[in-house]
């Protein structure tokens, strides 16, 4: 029964990812990372086996960093910064897809190719697919909250790598982690914040000003 | 190092032949070309009469105008001190006198084209010019002769090169010390600028070599002049005919009478080449010097050849 | 008395930033910060007292590796300290309170990345870092610092992130070993032979990979120019002296390990590859180059590919390795801190604009001229001996071709440094000498690089015995050896 | 030694003391005493080491990985050490004057202290006998002599001249790391001892060789590594090219005979190629020299020539040793280091005048000079003696150590096998001898004789006597060493055979090969009374004639002007054309002038070219850096890929 519900979840992650690349509306992005934000901190909690308090306490914090101050605070910064609501692919939408299957292909076939150390045979795969769909956000959107949104998907890609550890890195450390990308994200989402103020559009793009001529 | 007493009397001949020789060259060369021409002797009256007459100094000029005849007569006396004019050692004699020689000359050039650019005039100019570009390729020519023959004799000094080990190594290495008498003739023709290099009696000074350059010498300072060059051309002609007689076992008064035959030999040889060839164009000088310094090179590759 | 301090290190400092942002005076905030500068640097001189042991099983402890890094972060921090002091007497950053906090939490981050035993840690330490110099470099809020500052931003966070993916790999690389700790380095480096090769491998490439993008290894150095040149100088002197030391320390962690397992066949291509390629892209962007600043973030690119070579080559290039490590940290801080003054005087740091700085300045620019000869390895400053081993060790390791590479490129580098310095001291000002010209030096400007300045020449006449121990273990522990 | 390190340390006080001391004439003394008191204390100690056949030396223990620092006296250390006490004491009054008169006379401070450090780092570097120490010093050579040459950095000429100095000494600096790295791998630390006992059983020796050669070659400046030599010493203030060609590129060569002296016997291809290198950049050298018009461009080509000519000795000691003629071996280097030791003299001589001269006259440009002779005549005798003394002929010190070499040649002839080959160099040397000739003809006589070509040069009047003095000291030396050099023939035949590796060194028999020197002493001295004698005739001749003065005589033209005199371009056309395009000038036939411009074929026609395409390589890869963030998180992206490709196929 655990078991199948990890399945379902890390299913779920996969979709997500899926969903982000897939969307044009900047809202449904980040409620999608939102989402995905949730079921990782479910899923720690799942695949670590032990309930012990700080279990609870690290599943509590990550689903409260992850699913609901980041996302707010990027809502925040669009609402704000008057950001226009849609995403600006440099790579068509279908395209992105394409890649993303590619990327889902891969991850298998490494995960398959790897030593069997790890316990749970799906996480692997899933991670390395959030991961590399996170770059793929980050290479291939145009707006600087976008390339935000990226990162947190790549975040939680290694985040779910993490739980996928034949042994806990401690909870200490994780909390250090969790508290390291809230603050990394949090800054950013203020850099993008004044580049809305300073720059017209807030397209990443044209900050190419600094460049070797 | 005793100086055997034959080798003073020896260059005291040179020193006396030396004007002797200009005028055999241009007596053969008058009778040659059909001319009665000046006596054997005029050469000789010409310094006595310069000797005798006062001297005009151009204004531009400084020390270096008057110092420079005294310098050339005295390096080239030097030059002639460390050849073995009787055929067996020279007065001055050491290791590595062959550059002693060359250099003495050199020095003695110096001065005497300082002199030239003294006097400002650039027909002056224009023949310190000729004379530095002539005189540096014959000393290229003068140096390989001098190997070949310190790779045939295996010494360094003239008094080996031109004494007894040259008569030693006349068997083996004729042809190769043939060719260096001919290429320093050649060589020679050039140093003392006869034709075809040049013309002494030439009137038309953009074609001159080393007149134009003493054009403002007058006087004593002239005769120096007039006199060095002689004996510069005496000193190689001395060379030259050891080259072909070694005397080096002769008896000493037959030695001396041969050189002095040998020096009015060369003034005739001298004179039948002016006779006969013409005068070079100034640019066709360097591929005679060319040339003639390749001899030179010939010989010396001749004699590493056949020689281990 | 080790034990109690080592602590103290990081929490003085972040306490510091907490006081320092309460303090509304500045001059106040001034205060702390530099005393604690002292204070910190205090602490580092007496632990050289005794050669470091790190306890077993402890995360923050130090051993000679750590002790070295340790050592340039408090040196460059301390003249950085009293650089700023001076800087922000004349001119206030916008957000100045952030400004001192932000310096402190560096600080503070700096020394756990140093001290932490524990790798996990180490990262948290490291993305700290990155995190408290953002602010820094965005001090001057205008456009191009915020294009800088928002990539680096971007490309230090997936850098790390993926140093992050490293550490957790390496954790699995534990998995076969149950009697482990997890990533607890003296665990990891005393029973390596029981960790898993293909994960640890999987994890040295990410490490690389991460950790080189926030060390600036080409192709990863993309943020460096930009970042350097927008921020403030003494900020540039922070990056480029501490910030790519800290990273390297996490490649030289992981290359501990690696070469504990037996895998160094396996990481010193990799290592020879990256260093070749950062000197050819930085002797590449050198020459020519028309930005003072954005040239030493260049030349840090050439050093931080120095760097990796000799640990790539290993045998004594590891040694060279671990003191240019050291020398390399302590010149980058002095030169940015003295071309900062030279870019204060002349208002622009474009080099074509910036003449005849000799005049204006000469005891800055009698410093820039040592920190040019010392950068480019020129005895007698201590560069010298560290590049002197790196090349010896390739030699030795014979790799003759790289040898003849790396002296090639140096000189080209040093072709295009040597030309915009001596434009910068000796070209003619453009105006006749302006109302700047007779203006006397603040001293603490000139003070603080000539101090680091004074330590690099230093090194290069005489290596204390204490740190040629240290510098001999910590090049033990990397598979080198001293010569 | 304690003599020495007094000395060594008076001059760095010379460098300390005088800034610290109040203006004027006391920090001027200051300066001028501890100089000339360091020189010669540094000087008298190299006479006493290399009289009494001694090696001393004093060792300190330093925690570098370079191991122990040795510093030391032997006879190679000697002979290098007292030409550059010598020099520096000299050219140090001179410059010292020379600045002050100049265009900043209120850096004279400056530049009077940077020289100093330049006169002790070069000390330190012939007397370093370790690997790090002799490195430092180096550097400090390096560096202080690259201040001293952007001294004027006013013009944008001084400034590339600088930065191609600084860039070829860095090179040669690097050079020299990868070759003793190279060397100390098998040595038990890196004394110049260790290495000399870990030579013979080194691998790859002749790498080791190569890299000595080229490294040190940079400094030496000999064709095709002279590139940054006339640039730098016309650049820098004169006397400070006179040390420079002096001793500061000397100590190029101090490194070649080092490197033999510490590795023994070469193979014979080194000696070959020193050999040939020798004749070709002397020959170039001097050819290039006779297109000059700058005068200290033109005396620097001329150090080219006669670093060739001494390399021609270092390549008959290098073939003796190689072939097994000891005695060969002893000669040559012997007649290298004479050879040096003269050039050093008379080629400060030269530049000190040609300084005095542009002091005066403010230009380099010989065509605008003339009739200076009349008006400085001290400068001119000055000058006309260096030039005697440079273009080799007796009676002066030159000609002693080009007959040397020219000896060494000959018994090179008269061995058996390839050896004798050597005697080709001979031919090659006359005709470099009447190169230079030529263009000493040209300098002394269009800067000095006829006529004054500008006006400013027609109220030049002569300099004072601190600008006289060190050139009449110079000068004195050359016409000692020339007059009586067999004082000299066992201290050279002693570093002839030191560097030979002769273990009989220090006794007296290693002279036997060099011999007495009598030789050139008598005809020297009789050339000297012949020319008296002559002079003496020509005065009783002239005593009672009558010597009237006239304008020139201008073969029919009425009015000469000083325009009509013959220029140096033109003086030089005919050698310069003869030898075409090796001869690097462009030459301007105009209506009414005729101008020919040198160029330099190697700094000029190669590497300014090559530098050129180095970057525009580089601008071709800017693109990679046009500021797009996406572009750079794709080389992220591909940097992980690639690595993970390794990873695949690693295994």
């Amino acid at each position: 029964m655990m078991q199948s519900a990890t399945h379902l979840l890390l299913l779920l992650v996969v979709l997500t990812d899926f969903a982000v690349l897939g969307t044009s509306r900047l809202s449904a992005c980040i409620r999608w990372i939102a989402f995905q934000g949730a079921v990782l901190g479910v899923l720690s909690l799942l695949v670590g086996g032990d309930l012990a308090w700080n279990a609870w306490l690290l599943a509590a914090g990550t689903i409260i960093v992850k699913a609901i101050l980041l996302p707010a605070f990027l809502r925040w910064a669009i609402r704000e910064a008057s950001i226009r609501r849609d995403v600006e692919p440099l790579v068509g939408y279908l395209a992105s897809m394409l890649l993303g299957g590619a990327a889902l292909g891969v991850s298998f076939g490494v995960a398959v190719s790897m030593p069997a150390t790890v316990r749970n045979a799906l996480l692997v795969p899933v991670a390395l697919v959030t991961l590399i769909i996170g770059l793929i956000v980050l290479m291939t959107r145009v707006k600087a909250i976008t390339q935000v949104i990226g990162y947190l998907m790549l975040e939680n890609g290694v985040y779910l790598f993490g739980i996928t550890l034949a042994r806990r890195v401690p909870y200490l450390i994780e909390a250090g982690v969790l508290l390291d990308v809230f603050v990394g994200v949090f800054i950013m989402g203020i850099v993008v914040f004044h580049i809305n103020r300073e720059f017209d559009s807030i397209s990443a793009a044209n900050l190419s000003t600094l460049r070797e001529s | 190092m005793r100086p055997a007493a034959s080798a003073w009397i020896a260059l005291a001949i040179v020193l006396v032949v030396a004007p002797g020789v200009l005028g055999v060259a241009s007596r053969t060369r008058a009778l040659l070309t059909r001319r009665r021409g000046a006596p054997v002797l005029q050469s000789y009256y010409d310094l006595l009469k310069l000797l005798r007459r006062g001297s005009v100094l151009s204004d531009t000029t400084s020390r270096v105008f008057r110092a420079a005849p005294v310098c050339l007569v005295a390096s080239t006396l030097l030059a002639g001190a460390v050849i073995p004019l009787d055929g067996r050692a020279a007065l001055i004699r050491f290791p590595g006198d062959v550059v002693a020689l060359v250099y003495a000359l050199a020095f003695g050039r110096f001065l005497l084209v300082l002199a030239a650019l003294d006097t400002g005039s650039s027909f002056e100019g224009m023949g310190a010019s000729r004379e530095v570009t002539v005189a540096s390729i014959v000393e290229l020519g003068l140096f390989l002769s001098f190997g070949t023959l310190a790779a045939l004799t295996k010494t360094s000094s003239l008094s080996g090169m031109l004494g007894a080990p040259l008569a030693a190594a006349w068997p083996t290495g004729s042809p190769a010390i043939l060719m260096t008498a001919v290429g320093l003739f050649a060589l020679m023709l050039a140093e003392c600028t006869r034709v075809p290099v040049d013309d002494p009696a030439t009137h038309l000074e953009l074609t001159m070599i080393h007149e134009v350059m003493i054009l403002d010498h007058s006087g004593p300072d002239l005769a120096l002049i007039l006199y060095s060059s002689a004996l510069e051309l005496s000193i190689i002609a001395a060379i030259i005919v050891t080259l072909l007689a070694p005397r080096g076992d002769m008896p000493v008064a037959v030695s001396l009478a041969v050189l002095a035959a040998g020096l009015l030999a060369t003034g005739v040889a001298i004179g039948i080449v002016e006779a006969t060839v013409a005068r070079l164009r100034l640019p066709k000088i360097p591929l005679y010097l060319a040339s003639a310094a390749s001899l030179g090179l010939f010989s010396l590759v001749l004699v590493l050849w056949s020689s281990p | 008395m080790s034990g109690v301090t080592e602590p103290l290190l990081v929490a003085v400092p972040i306490a510091g930033a907490v006081l320092a942002y309460a303090i509304r005076a500045s001059s106040w905030r001034s205060a702390v910060l530099v005393t604690i500068a002292v204070f910190h640097s205090a602490i580092v001189v007496l632990l050289w007292r005794q050669s470091p042991a790190p306890i077993d099983g402890r995360w923050i402890d130090l051993d000679d590796l750590g002790l070295i890094v340790l050592s340039v972060a408090s040196a460059v921090f301390l003249s950085v300290a009293v650089y700023a002091a001076a800087y922000l007497r004349s001119n206030t950053p916008r957000g100045g309170r952030v400004f001192v906090s932000c310096l402190l939490v560096f600080l503070g981050t700096t020394s756990l990345v140093a001290l932490s035993q524990q790798l996990a840690l180490l990262w948290v330490g490291l993305e700290g870092t990155t995190l408290s110099l953002a602010p820094l470099i965005y001090s001057r809020h205008d456009r191009p610092s915020l294009e800088a500052v928002w990539k680096y931003l971007v490309l230090s966070s997936v850098g790390i992130a993926l140093a992050l993916l490293a550490v957790f790999l390496l954790a699995d690389a534990q998995a076969a070993d149950a009697g482990a700790r997890t990533l607890l380095l003296t665990d990891l480096t005393s029973r390596a032979t029981l960790l898993d090769p293909w994960w640890l491998r999987a994890a040295y490439i990410f490490a690389l990979v991460g950790f080189g993008t926030k060390m600036g290894l080409a192709p990863l150095h993309t943020w460096k120019p930009d970042a350097y040149g927008e921020a403030p100088s003494l900020v540039g002197g922070l990056l480029a002296g501490t910030l790519t030391t800290c990273a390297f320390l996490g490649v030289a962690r992981f290359t501990q390990i690696a070469t504990a397992a037996g895998l160094d066949q396996f990481v010193r291509p990799l290592l020879i590859a990256a260093g070749v390629l950062s000197l050819v892209i930085a002797a590449a962007f050198i020459i020519g180059q028309s930005d003072v600043k954005r040239m030493l973030a260049y030349s840090s690119v050439e050093h931080m590919g120095l760097l990796v070579l000799g640990l790539g080559v290993g045998g004594v290039g590891a040694y060279g390795s671990v003191l240019h490590m050291l020398n390399n940290g302590l010149v980058k801080g002095a030169l940015f801190l003295a071309v900062g003054n030279l870019v204060l005087a002349a208002g622009t740091a474009v080099a074509a604009d910036m003449r005849g700085m000799r005049m204006v300045r000469p005891a800055t620019a009698l410093l820039v001229l040592a920190g040019l000869f010392a950068i480019s390895g020129s005895p007698p400053f201590g560069l010298f001996v560290s590049e002197f081993a790196i090349i010896d060790g390739t030699l030795q390791q014979n790799h003759p071709w790289i040898a003849i590479i790396t002296i090639g490129l140096l000189t080209l580098i040093f072709v295009g440094l040597a030309r915009m310095i001596i434009a910068i001291l000796y070209a003619p000002r453009p105006e006749p000498l302006d109302a700047s010209a007779p203006e006397r030096e603040r001293p603490p400007f000139v003070i603080a690089p000539a101090f680091l300045m004074a330590i690099v020449l230093l090194l290069g006449i005489y290596i204390p015995p204490s740190l040629q121990a240290a510098l001999a273990r910590a090049a033990a522990t990397l598979g080198g050896h001293s010569p | 030694m304690t003599l020495f390190l007094v000395g060594f340390g008076l001059v760095v006080a010379a460098a300390i003391v005088p800034p610290v001391l109040p203006h004027g004439a006391a920090r001027r003394s200051a300066f001028g005493a501890l100089l000339v008191a360091g020189c010669g204390l540094t000087a008298a100690a190299a006479v006493v080491a290399l009289a009494g056949a001694r090696v001393i030396q004093l060792t300190w223990r330093s925690y570098l990985p370079g191991g122990d620092a040795v510093i030391g006296i032997d006879p190679l250390s000697a002979v290098f050490a007292i030409a550059v006490a010598v020099l520096g004491a000299t050219n140090g009054i001179f410059g010292d004057a020379d600045v002050r008169s100049g265009a900043h006379p209120e850096r004279s401070t400056e530049a009077n202290a940077l020289y100093a450090v330049l006169v002790a780092s070069l000390l330190l570097v012939v007397t370093a006998q370790s690997v790090v120490l002799f490195l430092t010093a180096w550097e400090l050579m390096a560096i202080s002599s690259f201040l001293l040459v952007i001294f004027d950095h006013g013009q944008a000429d001084v400034r590339r001249a600088g930065w191609i100095y600084v860039v070829a000494t860095h090179v040669s600096t690097l050079l020299l790391f990868a070759m003793f790295a190279l060397w100390s791998g098998t040595a038990r630390d890196m004394t110049f001892a260790s290495l000399a006992d870990a030579w013979a059983g080194m691998p790859n020796r002749s790498v080791i060789l190569l890299l000595g050669l080229v490294a040190f070659g940079v400094k030496a400046g000999y064709v095709p590594l002279h590139f940054w030599l006339p640039p730098a010493h016309s650049a820098s203030p004169s006397h400070v090219s006179a040390l420079m060609s002096g001793v500061v590129i000397k100590t190029g060569i101090y490194g070649i005979l080092r490197v033999l002296t510490l590795s023994g016997a070469p193979p014979a291809w080194f000696g070959w190629t020193v050999l040939v290198l020798g004749g070709i950049s002397a020959l170039l050298g001097v050819l290039w020299a006779l297109a000059q018009h700058d005068v200290k461009r033109l005396l620097a080509y001329h150090s080219v020539e006669n670093i060739g000519i001494i390399m021609l000795g270092i390549g008959i000691g290098a073939l003796g040793g190689a072939y097994g003629y000891p005695a060969l071996a002893i000669l040559g280097y012997g007649a290298a280091v004479l050879h040096m030791v003269n050039h050093a003299l008379f080629k400060s001589l030269l530049f000190m005048a040609a300084g005095a001269v542009y002091r005066r006259t403010h230009t380099r440009n010989i065509e605008e000079l003339g009739g200076l002779a009349r008006r400085m005549p001290w400068t001119f005798l000055m000058f006309f003696i260096g030039a005697v003394a440079i273009i080799g002929v007796p009676p002066l010190n030159g000609f002693v150590s080009e007959w040397l070499i020219y000896v060494g040649l000959y018994d090179a002839a008269r061995t058996v096998g390839a050896m004798r080959l050597a005697i080709f160099a001979a031919p090659v040397l006359a005709l470099v001898g009447g190169l230079a000739l030529a263009c000493f003809a040209k300098v002394t006589g269009v800067v000095f004789l006829g006529t004054a070509r500008s006006a400013r040069v027609a109220e030049s009047s002569e300099v004072g006597s601190s600008y006289l003095i060190p050139q009449g000291v110079l000068a004195a030396a050359c016409f000692a060493i020339g007059l009586l050099p067999a004082l000299l023939a066992t201290a050279i035949a002693r570093v002839g055979a030191f560097v030979a590796g002769d273990p009989a060194w220090g006794s007296g028999g290693a002279g036997a090969s060099i011999g007495t020197l009598r030789g050139p002493m008598l005809f020297a001295i009789a050339l000297t009374a012949a020319i008296a004698v002559a002079a003496l005739l020509r005065f009783a001749l002239m005593r009672r004639r009558s010597i009237r003065r006239a304008p020139t005589w201008g073969c029919g033209y009425p009015e000469p002007t000083p325009r009509m005199q013959y220029t140096a371009s033109s003086f030089a056309s005919p050698l310069v054309s003869m030898f075409g395009a090796v001869s690097g000038v462009y030459e301007h036939r105009g209506a009414t002038i005729f101008h020919s411009e040198p160029r330099d074929i190697v700094l000029d026609g190669v590497l300014v070219r090559a530098w050129a395409r180095v970057e525009a390589a580089a601008l071709r890869l800017r693109p990679i850096q046009q500021g797009r963030l996406h572009l750079y998180l794709v080389y992220v992206v591909a940097a992980v890929l690639s690595c993970l490709v390794y990873f695949v196929v690693a295994r």
